[in-house]
Parts: structure tokens; sequence; C-alpha cells
């Protein structure tokens, strides 16, 4: 039988459906092969989606066979096929690299659940992005973050679990917010749908809720999103949780509310106000301006290697947003190749972090000085990592910044500024990504590693994979570079 | 605008009030279960919104039983979200709970900066 | 005369809030939230919002309160009198008041029959349900059919959450943590006992009631789980939490949970090997109508076990946690 | 199981009738479908009420008989002492003399016992605020009660329901 | 003319539950403590309730409805004294006696 | 005639609010709840009736039974705590 | 084997030859040392291999692949970078011979890496010389910065590596904050960055923007060392003497003042850029830096300090002939790389003879030093007057034809700063000289030879190169004048 029709649905119900049968799987490798295959097995889907829709293709899926405005319907585009790429791949490979580093921090008895719980996550950040209902991306948020929630308290230390409580409390408030907004919104149009949503606002003639639902949308999404001064869960939740939770959920769960933000401004306001791109760019700029200067500083003085590169996250969202904020098929492009990047980016990072963690148990950046000497592979995986992040050309991280650059140049007088403020922050990620590379490979040892030699082989590999993949998409950006701008191009289809 | 009329806001300015109220408590209050507590009066005025919304005048509810074809409803869809977030509000409710019995057993306290002391 | 109603309940409302607030003692603002619930849930019943009612008095006023209650026991009901932050919490949030105050006089009025929500998709429900499921109750087949999918990520928001508390609380309890307060329940209290005892079976069967007439009336497969869970949670409260553990084990509440997940999925996994698209119960039958119902009604079961299980799996994770006296 | 105490199949037999029974009046749609999901539910409901010791404390078939007199016999009781209390209450005066007092009873069985602690409790005036072995421990508002309380009918009457 | 009986039967019934009720809640902020309080609450709790219920009862007929009210009834007088008595109990327990209780209450 | 009757539960709920909220002991707040949630069962027993649709019966039967529930956990919660104050009013 | 495949070529084996190293570390240093000669030989085979299709004017191209919609990761080769990859190839190999000495008589540790980073060094620039854009160009330069980087920090302590991060720190800082918006702006308004002779932002932009995107441009450029970029160089001098030598000679700096030149002729056009008011102040830049530079050296006691300064002068020449914006100048500047490569290379190698054998480092040390070691100070004298301009010598050559460029421009200030210059050049040149040959070496002093044979072979070999320019710089000429074959006919 064909499933071709079906993707969308199976991107979802596969890795959702499994998690309560992982649980089930008690000897705890099992349950790592269920997971691994599962997220191997979505991976795959959204790649095969991927391919079809760089080729033109569109996915519509009418949940239950009730068509679009009365029933949820699933509908995979350009955009949401380059998040489920990164959601899926992240997920399947922080699986896939991480048995070794999972079985040293998760209990062997709680793993099942941690497996179920990473599915959950997976499926729920998958949910999200397939969804084209405004309440149906409210649900799937909410799985995704209730499994979040629950893979980041798995973190030994118990620092992780303030963290894990303020991420909790923050991230309700963003959804919740959300809530609110999508019910102003339904309150003055009748619908959930967001094409039908985008068809009936204009229609509105009190446009005060619309605005006031606007708001609490873009607000409580950038708190999800983790958008400057609203990141304030994302450091701690990031650094105390364990290595391969925070190298997907790093990799993909703020992108993803990234996403509904863009796609929901750019879908339903958007279309229908012609101010409201000048509204959206004015509250986003400046916070995506400040994100990228303020965190980018913060994270050159950070002693913690992990909550460096959680602050240099905000950054780098200060960058996406920065993209969106443009409202021009150049910025969008931008944006959506920077998702794509600094997931490729950071999520090889994290692994390589993990790597470390093997035989480092003080991931102060000053304890793991000399690192390289003894784990020269891993130290190497992440000093390419480190400069895709920072942007050195040839890497994948180069790209996304100058396409973000070319953008920027057309906004209007101010050009230079943006472009001055990009640079400046390149600067700083140099400092602190050079930070890094120097520590590992100049300074003297100060922490003898617990035991030595590198880390797991499978671990090392898929690191290096990732740093390959990070020159890879540097050196032959295609693939990305093609499901961005058609992602720009649908969002910008949408604008007036 | 008659008071009639003005009272048919009520439900949206008390929907506002307590959203404040919940919103206020989870960020001025430093106990943790505090937290949690005004976290779900929070979610409790959405709740309320939503359902305000649904109310159609003279409806009722939307239970189409033999021989009311006739009445006037009131909106179902609001009710079938709302019975939605009200579950997810008793999940993370349920899970804030457990990470703060973590959190009193590893720290002795849910105070949050006492917390952050300890730290 | 609604009006009326709303004026009463919701002043009580912003009371209650403010009450839960103000107070020191969390044992307290326990207390009062339940009574929040419980006003809220009269609220919903006077919009005619009768399922939600039902839940929000089960869930909220009932599961809650255990919930809280288990976990203050393992806590402090003692909250420290301090604020953080004040000046800037007053400005957030006046802020986002005068915002939202702003939107409503553009609102529909209460219970305005001209509202746009009114107008678009409610309609179509409210005429399709009786030619395409033929039952009455409008709000269980957009919960089981129309909006199934949604529906079915609340059951995995459940068991997220279900397996989050077990994993959170799965680890070992403190050091000289020997104490636990669920162990004997209220053995020693002759009146409750008995008179529990004889209830559990109706309070069952109720649940039950509540579970297949879910199309029918109020109710449905999430109410269901929670009145039944509540009724065994009488139980353990009774007989002390271990009994109640020997009755039902975990293995069973961790089946239910996983069992009505899969029932759901299930259904909606065949209806594609059926030939339809996930969750369209049309193809299960050869009379569409009563394949929706059949559909339904296993869906609703399924989500019946999974809340029943995933909140008594909650309440033993918390009430069989020793804790150091 | 947790108890050693096996229930005797009429028992169960005569549970299970009457919830289904209560099931049908509940219900009001006649249908095979919920007929049958009646019946299934029925069936759980039994086998819960089993496993969570519904029959620990056998109950006496013959004195459900009797229990209607008593129950008359309490109403009035019921609205007798309401008026009472409900006259202290709004008197001004707040004339209350409250006491607690100790009932002892010749009730054994258990059943007895909470029938007589709740009928106690039922009657305004009067709480019952302990069990314990043969005693009872009340609370009264007003000395009117005390006396009803002190006049022993209440445990007479329960204690008829288990003797014939 | 049955039908009118049972109607202004029916009215003077919740009438009456009606003013027990109030009354009852008069009581409980009037009364000076805890197990006085105890009383004027089992007012609203039985005989208020038994009043509305029989009175809906009467309203409603032989329906269906009659049958739920009466299981709403029963289980009310079943569950309300021993919520009451679970409460006296437990502040008893915690050493609350009733005559120490007075002393809290004047503070 | 149900108006009436809800309008005195009503009231009689708002009475037993202030009792919670005044205490001054932990039990008359529980008692306050209590009396809450059976003044609640009758309110929706009689707006069921207020507005035509009795079938809502459901609803008051099962907060009936959620109330039970509440107040033995709140028992248990009482038993098992060790209490520091006995008052603890709401400033 | 034709010319497009030779390109490939000339970039993957430096490539083969890293990958080669690291293998052949692990067995013996023999046989790593063999395969650096071997890749290096074969590098010069390929590059030197282009040049009669060169000459014959052909414009060998490949293109590898595509960044984004035009910007687009290709090569072409043309004169300009024809003449740097020719004298970059071909000095690496003089280059490894005198590595294999050098770092075999201080017994460095770590060769296999340094090897390996050098070879590396070399790929990016042969990227470097043939890219065919801005964008190929500045992923090259990027690449050649960061393998440059453990060369320059080779000691490892931790004075090495603090000027090791002020190279890194400068050079990074820079590209990624002047030069690639430059780029970036470039693409913007010109929609392309491909190196099109002419030159592609005439019409696309205008006034003060000129200057300012040729600001970014040079001063992005750090490796073209222009001050107030040029504090790298100095620090980079912690680097043993090979390294230097690649810095100064065969690799870094060249690229730099060869990026720039590449972007003067082939992004802004000469012609266009002549006709822009706003960007006259190069020429003033170069020349404040040339004096100022030289006025530095002068005060300079550590040899290879005074021959980093001496760098940034000389650098500044060529940027400054670029800058002057006339055939005969741009022809002059790429000569003068030439000419400077062989005089540096020359006299960085007899620096770092001098510190194999005797182990000095500081001027005052040589007094006498001619007598001990003759042929390295003999090649040293050579370099010094090559770097003064006196013929016949490589210098004097390039001086000429800047000077020629200069006048043509009616530059007064080029003129006068080359002359300036010169004689700044001679007072810190002829003083070490004179020292070397004809002071008393002090009493007590060390008794040493000359410097192992490999090094003095190749530092004689340099010096010979710089006397031979001077004669058969014919063909050089020739390449680059196709640049402006409209203009000199």
């Amino acid at each position: 039988m064909d499933l071709t029709p079906h993707l969308p649905a199976l991107q979802v119900i596969v890795p959702m459906l499994s998690a309560p049968l992982i649980v089930l799987l008690k000897p705890r490798g099992l349950a790592w092969a269920g997971a691994t295959a599962v997220a191997l097995l979505s991976f795959a889907v959204a790649l095969n989606m991927a391919i079809a829709i760089s080729d033109g293709a569109h996915y519509r899926y009418d949940m239950g066979g009730w068509a679009a405005p009365y029933g949820i319907e699933l509908s995979v585009g350009a955009f949401s096929s380059l998040i489920l790429l990164i959601v899926t791949g992240a997920a399947a490979t922080a699986l896939l690299a991480g048995r070794a580093s999972i079985d040293s921090q998760i209990e062997p008895d709680r793993q099942p659940m941690f497996y179920a719980a990473w599915l959950l996550a997976l499926a729920g950040l998958a949910g999200i992005a397939v969804s084209a209902d405004a309440f149906n991306i409210f649900v799937f948020m909410e799985i995704s973050s209730l499994a979040s929630y629950v893979l980041i308290a798995g973190g030994p230390n118990r620092r992780a679990l303030p963290a894990v409580f303020k991420y909790l409390v923050m991230g309700t408030i963003g959804a919740t917010f959300y809530l609110i907004g999508v019910g102003l919104v339904y309150m003055m149009t009748g619908t959930l749908n967001l094409a039908d949503m985008e068809a009936r606002v204009g229609a509105v003639d009190d446009i005060n809720p619309i605005l006031v639902a606007a708001g609490f949308i873009t607000i409580g999404l950038a708190l999800k999103a983790a958008v400057f001064p609203l990141h304030v869960w994302l450091p701690n939740a990031y650094t105390h949780s364990p290595h391969m939770v925070t190298v997907f959920l790093a990799a993909c769960a703020t992108k993803v509310a990234i996403y509904v933000l863009i796609r929901f401004d750019f879908f339903v306001f958007q279309s229908n106000f012609d101010w409201h791109g000048s509204h959206f760019s004015s509250f986003l700029m400046p916070l995506g301006l400040l994100g990228i200067l303020v965190a980018s500083a913060v994270a050159m003085f950070e002693g913690h290697i992990k909550r460096l590169l959680a602050m240099s996250s905000v950054a780098q969202i200060g960058y996406i947003i920065l993209g969106a904020s443009f409202v021009t098929q150049d910025g969008l492009t931008a944006s959506a190749a920077h998702l794509f990047n600094h997931a490729l980016a950071k999520g090889g990072l994290f692994l390589a972090i993990a790597a470390l963690a093997c035989h480092y148990d003080d991931l102060r950046l000053d304890r793991l000085a000399g690192a390289a000497r003894s784990m020269p592979w891993t130290s190497a995986a992440l000093a390419i990592c480190g400069f895709s992040l920072v942007g050195v050309p040839g890497t994948a991280g180069f790209i996304s910044k100058w396409l973000l650059i070319d953008a920027a140049l057309d906004q209007g007088p101010f050009a230079w500024l943006l472009v001055l403020i990009i640079l400046a922050s390149s600067l700083m990620a140099l400092a602190y990504v050079w930070r890094i590379v120097e520590t590992l490979y100049k300074k003297p040892a100060v922490v003898q590693p617990s035991s030595a030699g590198e880390a797991p082989l499978e671990l090392l590999l898929i690191t290096w994979l990732i740093a390959l993949a990070n020159i890879g998409f540097g050196l032959f950006p295609q693939f990305p570079l093609n499901l961005a701008s058609a992602a720009a191009e649908l969002l910008m289809g949408h604008a007036l | 605008m008659n008071l009639l009329e003005l009272l048919g806001y009520f439900n949206y300015w008390v929907f506002a009030i307590v959203l404040m109220v919940g919103l206020y408590t989870v960020i001025a209050k430093i106990n943790l279960v505090k937290k949690l507590i005004g976290l779900s009066i929070f979610q409790s005025a959405v709740f309320l919104m939503y359902i305000t919304m649904d109310k159609v005048e003279g409806g009722t509810a939307p239970i189409i039983l033999k021989g009311m074809e006739g009445n006037v409803f009131s909106n179902p869809l609001p009710q079938v979200l709302i019975l939605t977030a009200i579950v997810v509000g008793v999940s993370t409710l349920a899970l804030g709970l457990a990470i703060v019995v973590r959190i009193y057993e590893s720290y002795g306290t849910i105070e949050e900066d006492e917390i952050l002391d300890a730290d | 005369m609604i009006i009326v109603f709303a004026l009463f309940l919701l002043t009580l409302l912003v009371i209650t809030a403010l009450a839960i607030v103000q107070t020191t003692n969390l044992f307290v603002a326990v207390m009062l939230t339940s009574i929040f619930s419980l006003l809220m849930a009269s609220n919903f019943f006077i919009l005619d919002a009768a399922d939600v009612a039902l839940t929000e008095a089960a869930v909220g006023a009932g599961i809650t309160t255990v919930i809280f209650l288990a976990a203050l026991m393992l806590t402090t009901e003692h909250e420290k009198p301090h604020l953080s932050r004040r000046k800037l919490n007053t400005v957030v949030i006046t802020i986002l008041a005068s915002l939202i105050i702003y939107a409503t006089f553009d609102k529909p009025r209460l219970g305005d029959p001209d509202a746009p929500v009114h107008q678009h998709l409610a309609p179509w429900y409210l005429e399709k349900t009786p030619e395409y499921m033929d039952f009455p109750n409008v709000v269980t087949a957009i919960l089981g059919s129309f909006r199934g999918y949604d529906t079915l990520g609340e059951v995995f928001v459940v068991f997220a959450a279900c397996i989050g508390v077990l994993f959170i609380l799965g680890v070992k309890p403190p050091e000289g943590s020997t104490y636990n307060p669920y162990r004997s329940g209220l053995k020693h209290h002759l009146i409750p006992q008995v008179v529990g005892r004889l209830l559990i079976p109706f309070l069952v069967l109720f649940g039950l009631y509540v579970q297949f007439h879910g199309e029918y009336s109020p109710g449905g497969g999430f109410q269901a789980g929670a009145l039944i869970a509540s009724a065994i949670i009488l139980y353990a409260l009774l007989e002390g939490e271990a009994a109640a553990l020997r009755a039902v084990p975990r293995s069973v509440l961790l089946g239910l949970v996983i069992g009505g997940a899969t029932l759901y999925g299930g259904v909606g996994v065949v209806c594609i090997l059926m030939g339809g698209n996930f969750l369209e119960y049309t193809v299960l039958l050869d009379n569409p109508v009563a394949a929706q119902q059949t559909g339904i009604i296993l869906i609703e079961a399924g989500v019946g076990m999974a809340v029943c299980g995933a909140l008594l799996s909650i309440f033993h994770a918390f009430a069989a946690r020793p804790m150091r006296v | 199981m947790p108890s050693p105490y096996t229930a005797k199949s009429w028992q169960l037999a005569s549970l299970l009738i009457l919830l289904f029974g209560i099931w049908v009046l509940w219900s009001g749609i006649y249908k095979p479908l919920l007929f049958g999901l009646g019946l299934f539910s029925c069936f759980l409901s039994v086998w819960l009420a089993k496993r969570l010791g519904f029959f620990h404390h056998g109950i006496p078939l013959r004195s459900l008989f009797r229990l209607p007199k008593l129950w008359v016999w309490l109403l009035l009781q019921v609205i007798k002492s309401s008026i009472d209390v409900a006259r202290v209450v709004l008197s001004p005066s707040l004339p209350i003399q409250p006491k607690l007092v100790e009932l002892t009873t010749d009730e054994h069985s258990e059943t007895g016992k909470v029938i007589l602690g709740n009928s106690i409790t039922l009657s305004p005036g009067t709480v019952t605020i302990d069990v314990h072995e043969d005693r009872l421990l009340v609370h009264c508002l007003t000395k009117d009660s005390e006396a009803d309380l002190r006049s022993g009918e209440l445990d007479a009457r329960i204690a008829q329901l288990e003797l014939g | 003319m049955i039908e009118t009986v049972v109607d202004i039967l029916s009215w003077f019934l919740l009438c009456t539950g009606g003013i027990f009720v109030l009354i009852g809640g008069i009581g409980t902020l009037r009364l000076p403590d805890f197990y006085t309080r105890l009383h004027a609450a089992s007012l609203t709790e039985t005989m208020a309730t038994i009043l509305i219920l029989v009175g809906m009862i009467l309203q409603a007929g032989l329906t269906l409805a009659t049958i739920k009210l009466l299981t709403i009834m029963a289980f009310l007088l079943l569950t309300a004294p021993t919520a009451s008595y679970a409460l006296a109990n437990a502040a008893l327990q915690s050493g609350n006696s009733p005559n120490a209780q007075q002393r809290d209450d004047q503070t | 005639m149900y108006l009436v009757v809800s309008i005195a539960i009503l009231v009689t709920m708002i009475l037993a609010l202030v009792r919670a909220l005044r205490g001054p002991t932990v039990y008359d707040r529980v008692l306050a709840v209590n009396m809450f949630g059976t003044k609640t069962v009758l309110l929706l027993a009689v707006i069921a009736f207020l507005f035509g649709r009795p079938d809502f019966l459901d609803l008051a039967l099962a907060y009936a039974l959620i109330n039970l529930v509440g107040v033995l956990a709140v028992l248990e919660f009482i038993q098992n705590k060790p209490r520091k104050a006995e008052t603890s009013n709401i400033d | 084997m034709s010319a497009d495949n030779a390109i490939v070529l000339a970039l993957c084996v430096p490539l083969a030859t890293a990958a080669g190293i690291q293998v052949a570390g692990r067995i013996s240093d023999n046989l790593r040392e063999a395969v650096t000669l071997v890749g290096a030989v074969t590098l010069a085979w390929v590059v030197w291999g282009m040049l009669p299709a060169l000459f014959a004017g052909e414009r060998p191209a490949v293109m590898l692949g595509e960044l984004l919609p035009g910007v687009a990761l290709a090569f072409e080769v043309e004169p300009l970078g024809m003449l740097f990859a020719a004298l970059a190839s071909g000095l690496w190999i003089i280059n490894s011979v005198y590595s294999i000495g050098y770092m075999r008589a201080n017994q460095e540790r770590k060769q296999t890496r340094f090897y390996t980073c050098f070879a590396l060094a070399l790929a990016a620039t042969m990227g470097i010389a043939f890219s065919g854009n801005l964008i190929t160009l500045f992923l090259c330069y990027e690449i050649l910065t960061l393998s440059t980087y453990p060369l320059v920090s080779h000691k490892g302590d931790e004075h090495t590596v603090r000027s090791a991060r002020v190279y890194l720190g400068i050079l990074l800082c820079t590209s990624i904050g002047l030069f690639l918006p430059a780029i970036i702006w470039t693409y913007h308004v010109a929609g392309t960055g491909d190196f099109t002779l002419g030159g592609i932002l005439e019409g696309h932009i205008d006034g003060a923007d000129i200057g300012l995107l040729l600001a970014l441009f040079v001063f992005g450029v750090g490796k073209a060392a222009v001050m107030p970029v040029h504090r790298w160089l100095p620090s980079a001098m912690v680097a043993p003497t090979p390294v230097s030598a690649l810095l100064h000679a065969v690799a870094v700096v060249k690229a730099g003042v060869f990026s720039i030149a590449k972007i003067i002729v082939y992004v802004f056009g000469v012609d266009f850029l002549f006709a822009a008011p706003s960007a006259n102040w190069l020429v003033f830049i170069a020349a404040f830096t040339i004096l100022a530079a030289s006025l530095v050296a002068l005060r300079q006691q550590n040899i290879k300090r005074l021959l980093a300064y001496s760098t940034v002068a000389q650098l500044s020449y060529v940027v400054m002939a670029a800058a002057v914006l006339k055939p005969l100048a741009e022809i002059g500047a790429a000569i003068h790389m030439v000419a400077h490569a062989f005089g540096k290379i020359t006299l960085f190698f007899a620096a770092g003879a001098i510190y194999t054998a005797a182990k000095k480092t500081e001027i005052h040390q040589l007094r006498g030093i001619g007598k001990r070691m003759p042929w390295t100070m003999a090649a040293f004298t050579i370099g010094a007057l090559s770097m003064i301009g006196v013929p016949p010598t490589a210098g004097f050559v390039s001086k000429w034809y800047i000077l020629a460029g200069a006048f043509q421009a009616d530059n007064l200030v080029a003129i006068f700063t080359i002359i300036a210059s010169t004689v700044l050049n001679a007072m810190y040149f002829l003083p070490i000289i004179f020292m070397a040959w004809f002071a008393k070496e002090p009493s007590g002093s060390k008794d040493h030879g000359e410097a192992p044979l490999l090094v003095v072979l190749a530092l004689c070999l340099t010096a010979t190169l710089t006397l031979g320019f001077f004669f058969f710089n014919g063909p050089v000429i020739e390449l680059e004048a196709q640049l402006f074959q409209g203009a000199t006919q």
C-alpha cells in the first residue's frame, strides 16, 4: 500500500505511538535500540518529504478525513520540511551517538521512560511542524514541552531541577500566552485553521483584539523560543540537562517555536495588515539585535562550557529573529538557512562536549585545559563546529551569516549599523570559540581525565560526521538553501 | 452603553484580572509551590475566556437531545479546546510538583532565593 | 439571569484568587484553589459548558487537590512571606492588564449570537453531528472525531506527564527517608472506612457510566478516567497506599496507560490500513455512522484507560515516596 | 488478593444485579450496545469492588429491610433538631452550650457503629467526633440536643436493626 | 389538581430548603468555634439538602432525573456526616479540644 | 423559584468563602471548603433544573463524589503533617 | 594535462602532501621529509606547467560548486595569480630544504604537525592565487590564517601562545569584521564577485562609498599589514624561522598584498578607481606606513623584528604601487612582490642560519660574524641591498617600475616616499652589513662555523635568485603586462 500521502501523519504518529511501547522494553539496550530505530525512521520520513518538497511538492493531510476548517489539517511545505529535517535529524543523531553518554547519566531502570520521553519530544516537535491548525500546535507544543522537561530533569546534577522548574514555569506561561492569542483570533474569526484564519482575519472590523492577539502570540512564542530578554530559562536548562538531551534540544527545541512564530505572523497577520510588517520588525529587530550583542558578550565571559554555548544559542536565536524581522525574501532565507546551520553547528558542539564529558566530569572551561592532548579527535571536531558557529568561511555557519548580512544591506539607511552589530557579534563569537579552542589545545592540563583515550567510537564517529557536515554544507549548501529560499518564498507569498 | 451591555464584558474583565493575579503570583512569589498555584490560576483564566466566548444568549449546552433540535445551542468548539487545555494544565502541574518534591529533597527548601543561595 | 450568576460567581472567583495570592500557608492556598476550581466549574456550567464543568470539577477540584496535598506532604506548607522584583512585576502586570482591557471593548459581548465564533465552524458541527454521528453530544463528536487528533495529543500529554512524574520521582529518595505518610491510610477511622468502602463500587460504576454515555450526556473518557481514578484514590486514602497498590498494582496502571494510548493510536493506524486517513473511522465499518460511533467509543475507552492509569500512577508516585521526619 | 475473606457468590450476584439496575435507571437509553457496555461495566465494578474489599464488612441482608423504618424516624429527628439549631443560630444572643458527651454503645458490629455515628451526625446539633471501641464521642451544640442524645433512643433503634 | 398540589408543595420545600441553607451559612459565620460551626454546616448538609432535593424530585416527577436526584441525595447524606466526622476527628486528634478551641477564636 | 433557591445557595457559598478566608484554624477552612463543595452540588442540581436540562445532574453527582475524596485527602494530610502553628491567618 | 585540471591538481597536491606527511610522520622522519620535498616539487611542476598556456593568453578556469546563487567556489588563473602561485610553489621547495635543515638542527618538537600545516598553508595559498572570485579568495584566505596559527604558536609556551593569539586575533578580526562585509557589500551591489578585468564595481557604487569600500578591503586584508593593522607581523616573530620565511616571503603577507592588488585591479578596476577622488587616501596611508615602519625598524635591536618592520614597509610599497593606479605601477607592484619575496626570504634564511649556528638574535651580536659565516652574510648582504633597491638586485627593478608608474601618474607623494624610504632602508641595513663584515668580533665569543649545509644551500639559492631576477625579469614583466594589454600599447 502506498504510504506516501500519509507521510505527514506518519511523521508524527510513528514516534508518538512508539513511545508507550518503548516503556515496555525493559532491557535498556532494547529501549535504546527501539528509540533509535524509530528516530531514524522519522528522519527517513522527513528526508523523503524534504526531497519531494525541494522538487516542488506540497503535502496536505486531512486528519480523520475531515476537510480543512472543520477537521485538523496537516500541511508540510518547504519551511516545515526544513524544521522536520532538523528535528528528526537531531533526535536520531543524538540517540545514535549517545548510548554510552546516556548510560552514564541515567539509571538503567529509568531509561525506558527516558527514551519514551525522547520520542514524545520528537513527536511533539514534529507535530508542531506539520500542523496547520493553531490549537493543534498548542497541543503538540505541550507534548514536546512536557517531554523536554522530563528529559532535562534527568540530569544527574541537582541544579537541573531548579533549572527545569524555571523552564516549566516560563514554558507554560509562553504556551498559555499563545493560547490566549489563538483564543482572541478565534474569537474574532471563528476558525482555528491557519489558512482559514488568513482568509478571514482581513474581514474583521474590530482590529484591537487581533492586535492584542498578535502581541500575545508573539510574546508567548518568543518566550518559548528564548528570544533575548525572555531567554532566562535557557542557559541553566541546557547546562544541567543530560548531555545528549542538550544535543537534541539545543539543536531544535527553540527553533520550532521560532518556526511557529514566523509562520503565524506571516500567514495570519502579515497577509492581512500592511502595518503588521513594520510592527513585527520594530518589535523583533531590537530584541534580535540586543540578544545578539548581550548574549554574545555574556558568553565571552562564561566559565562553564555548556553554559557558554547555551548563551551563544541565545545570540544565534537573535540572528534568526533578526533575519525574519527584515520581512524580506532575503532576510527570511537567511533566517531559515541559519535555523538549519545553527542546528548543525550547535548539535556538533554539544556532541563534542558529550564526548569530552566521557572523561571529564567537570565541564568548567578551566578544568578542560589541555583536553586536546588526550582527545585530539574530539577537540578537532569541536573546533570545526565552533568555527562553523562563528561563521568562518567554508563552514555552514558562514553561509547563513553571508545571507544575513546580504539581507541586512537592504535595510535602508541603518543597514551599516545592522552589519556592524552582526560583525561585532561574530567577532565576539570568535572570541569565545577561540577561548575554548585555545583552552583545549594550548593550556596546560589542570585536571587529569578520569580515563585516558578518546570517547566511545560511535559518539566520535557521529561527532565527526556532524563536523564534516558543517564543512560539507558550507561548501555545498544547495539542498538546505533551496529549502530555505523556498520557505522564504512561501512566507513572503503571504505577506502583503 | 447601558449597564447590561457593559456587564456583558464582565467575564472578560474577570478574565483579565484573574489572569494577572495568576501571572503576578508566578513571577513575584518565590515559593515554588505558590508559583505552580499561580500557574494554574493563570491557566484557568484562559479557560474562562474560551468558555465565555462559547455562550450564546438563550442557548443551551450543545447536547442535542431528541425534541431539542430547534433550540439554540452554545458553541461546542471552545469547550473541546478547553477540555484539552485542562488536561494539559493538570499534566504540567503534576510534573511541576514532582520537580518541586525533588527540589525539596535535594535542597531542603522550596524558596527560590534559598535554592539560588545553596548553589 | 446568567448575568446574575456570573456576577456572583466571578466576583467570588476574583476574591478567591486574591486570597490565594495573599495567604502564606500553602495548605490554605491549596484549599482555596479547590474552591477556586469549584467556582470555575460552576461558571463553566452556567455558560453551557457541561463537559468542561465536569472535567474541571473532577480534575481541578478533585485530583489536583489530592496531588497538591501529596506533594505538600513531601515538602513544606509554609511559605516565606517575601516577594521578589516587586516593581518590575507591577509594571509588567499593569501593561498586560491594560493591553487586555484595551482589547476587551471590541470583543463580542457575552452571549452575543452574532459573534463571529458562532458563525463559521460551530453551526457546521451542530448541523453535521446528527447527520454523521447520530448521537446528541456535539462536544464528544468534535472531541472524538472532528478534532480527534487533538485528543490523541491530549492523551499523549497525559502520558508524558505520567512517565515524567515516574521518571522524576523514580530516583532513590534521599538518605534517611523512611516515613511514608500514606502507608496506613485512615485505617483507624471507622466511619470513613466503612462508608468509603460501601461507595467505591458505585463510584466505579458511575465512572463507567460517564465513560460510556459520553455520546449522550456530558462526560467521556477523560472525566470517567478521573472519576475512576478518584475512586481508587479514595481506597488508597482509606486503606493505605500500599493496599491500593496491592489491589491495583503498578504494572496494571502502567499497562492501562500504555494500553489506552496504544488503543487510541491503534484505531487510527487501523484506519490507515483500511484505506482511510489517520483516525478516519468511517472506513472501519460499512455503515459510516455506525463506524463513527464505534471509532469514538473505542478511542474514548482508550482515553479513559490512559487517563485513569496515568492519574493513579502519578498519585502513587507521590504517595509512595518516603520522606524524612 | 489483599484479603483472606472470599466473597460468596450470592453476594457478588446481588451486587451485580443491584449495580445493573442502577445502570439501567441512570442510563435511560435502551440500546443493546449500551446494555452490553452496562453489563461489562457492572462486572468490572464488581470485580474491582471485590478486589478493593467491598465484602469485608458483611452486611446482614435482613437489616437492610428495616432501614427505611429507621430513616423515617431519623427524618423526623432531623427536622426537629434542624429547627432547634436554626433557632439557636438566628437568635441574637446565640444561646449555645457546647459540650462533649461520651456515649457507650452496645453495638458490636462495625456497620452498626457506623450507622449510629452517622445518624448522630446527620441530625444537626450533634456531631460524632470519635468512635473508639464501643464508645462514641459526641459534640453537642445545646442542652436539648444533649438530652436527646442521652435518651439513647437512637442507639436502641439501631440495635434493633441487627437483632431480629 | 394533583399537579398544583405537588407544585405548591415542591415550591414550599424548595423555599424552606433555601432558607435553611441560608441559616446554615449564617451559622458558620456567627458561631464561635470550629466544633459549633460543624453543627451549622451539618444543617445545610442534611436538612437543606433533603428539602431542596425532595422539592426537585417532586418537580421532576417519575423521570430519570428523579433517580439521579435520589442518587445525589443518597450520596450527600452518606458522605456529609462522614466528612464532618473526619474533620472533627482530625481536629480532635491534633490536640484541638473543643474547649481550647474557644480561646483560639477570640484572638 | 429555582432562582431564589439558587441565590440562597450562592449567598451561603459566599458565607462559606468568608469562613474559609477568615479561618481562623485550618479546620475551619476545611469545613468551609467542604461546605462550599456540597453547596456547589446543590447549586448545580438547581441550575440544571433552572436551565431545563435535568440530564445534567451527572455533574452534581460527580461533585458529590469528588468532594468526599477531597475532604479525606485533606484529613490524611492534616493527620500526617506535623503542624507548626495552628492558626495561620490570611494577612 | 589540461590547464583546467592543473588548477584542481595544484590545490590537491599540497593537500595530499599534508595527508601523506601525517601518514609518513608515523613511520619515519626521513620519509616525511621526502614526502614534503616530493610534494613541493610536484606542486611547482604543476604550477609552472601552466605558464605556457598563460603566456598563450589562456585563462584556465574551474568551478567547484555554487555556495549561494551567484556566489560560487571558482578558480581562474590570471597573470597576477600565476605569478604569485609560481613564486610560492617555487619558494616552497627552497623553504622545505631550509626547513629540514633548520628543524633538525634545532631539534624542534612536533615536526610532523609543522610540515602538515605548512602543506595546508600552501594549499590555501594556491587557492588564494587561483581564486576566481572574492568569496573563494576569502575562503582560502581564512584557511591560510587558521593553518598558519599552529605554525606561529609552534613553540607552545605561554609567551608564544599569547603572541600567536595576537596574530590570529588581528587577522581573523579584520577579515571577518572588515573584509567579509566588504565582500558582501560588493556582491550586494554588483551582484557578483568574479574577478573581471576592468573591475565589476563601475556604475554600482559612487561617491564616498568607494573610499569606504576600499578602506574595508585594505584594512580587512590584515595580511597586507597596512598600518594600523600591522601589529600581528612583529608578534608572529615568535615562530620558527622557516615559518617567518613562509609568512614574509612565501605565503602570508604576499597573500595579503596580492589580494589587495587583485581587488584593485579586478574588482574596482584601475581606471574606475583612478577617477574616484575618494580613493586617493590609499596612497597616503601606504606612504605613511612605509615611512613609519622604516622609522620603527631603525630602532629595532632584534634581527627578526627589524626584518618584520622592514616587511611592513615593503608590503606597503606594493600597496602604494597598486594605489598609484597606473599600469606601470601595477606591474611594479607585481614585480615587487617577487623581488621582495626573494630578498626577504634570503634575509630570513640568513637570520635563521645565524640563530641555528650561533644562537644569536640581536643586531649588536653580529659584529664580525661575516668572517665565521661568509656564505650566510654574503646572502644577507645581497638581500639587504635588494631591500634598499641597489642594482644589480631584484629590488631595483621593482622600484624602478613603481617610480615610473608614479611619474606616469604625477604622484608626488609616491615619488617622495620611495626616495625617502630608500634612504631609510639604507640607514638600517647598511650599518648591519658594515658591522658584520668589518667590525671586530668581541672577544670570548662562541666558536662556530656555518649553519648546516641544507640551510646554507637554501639561502645561497635565494640570494642567487635575488641577483638573477635583476637580469632575467623579462618573462615576468611580459606576463604581467597582459594585465594591461590595452594600456601599455
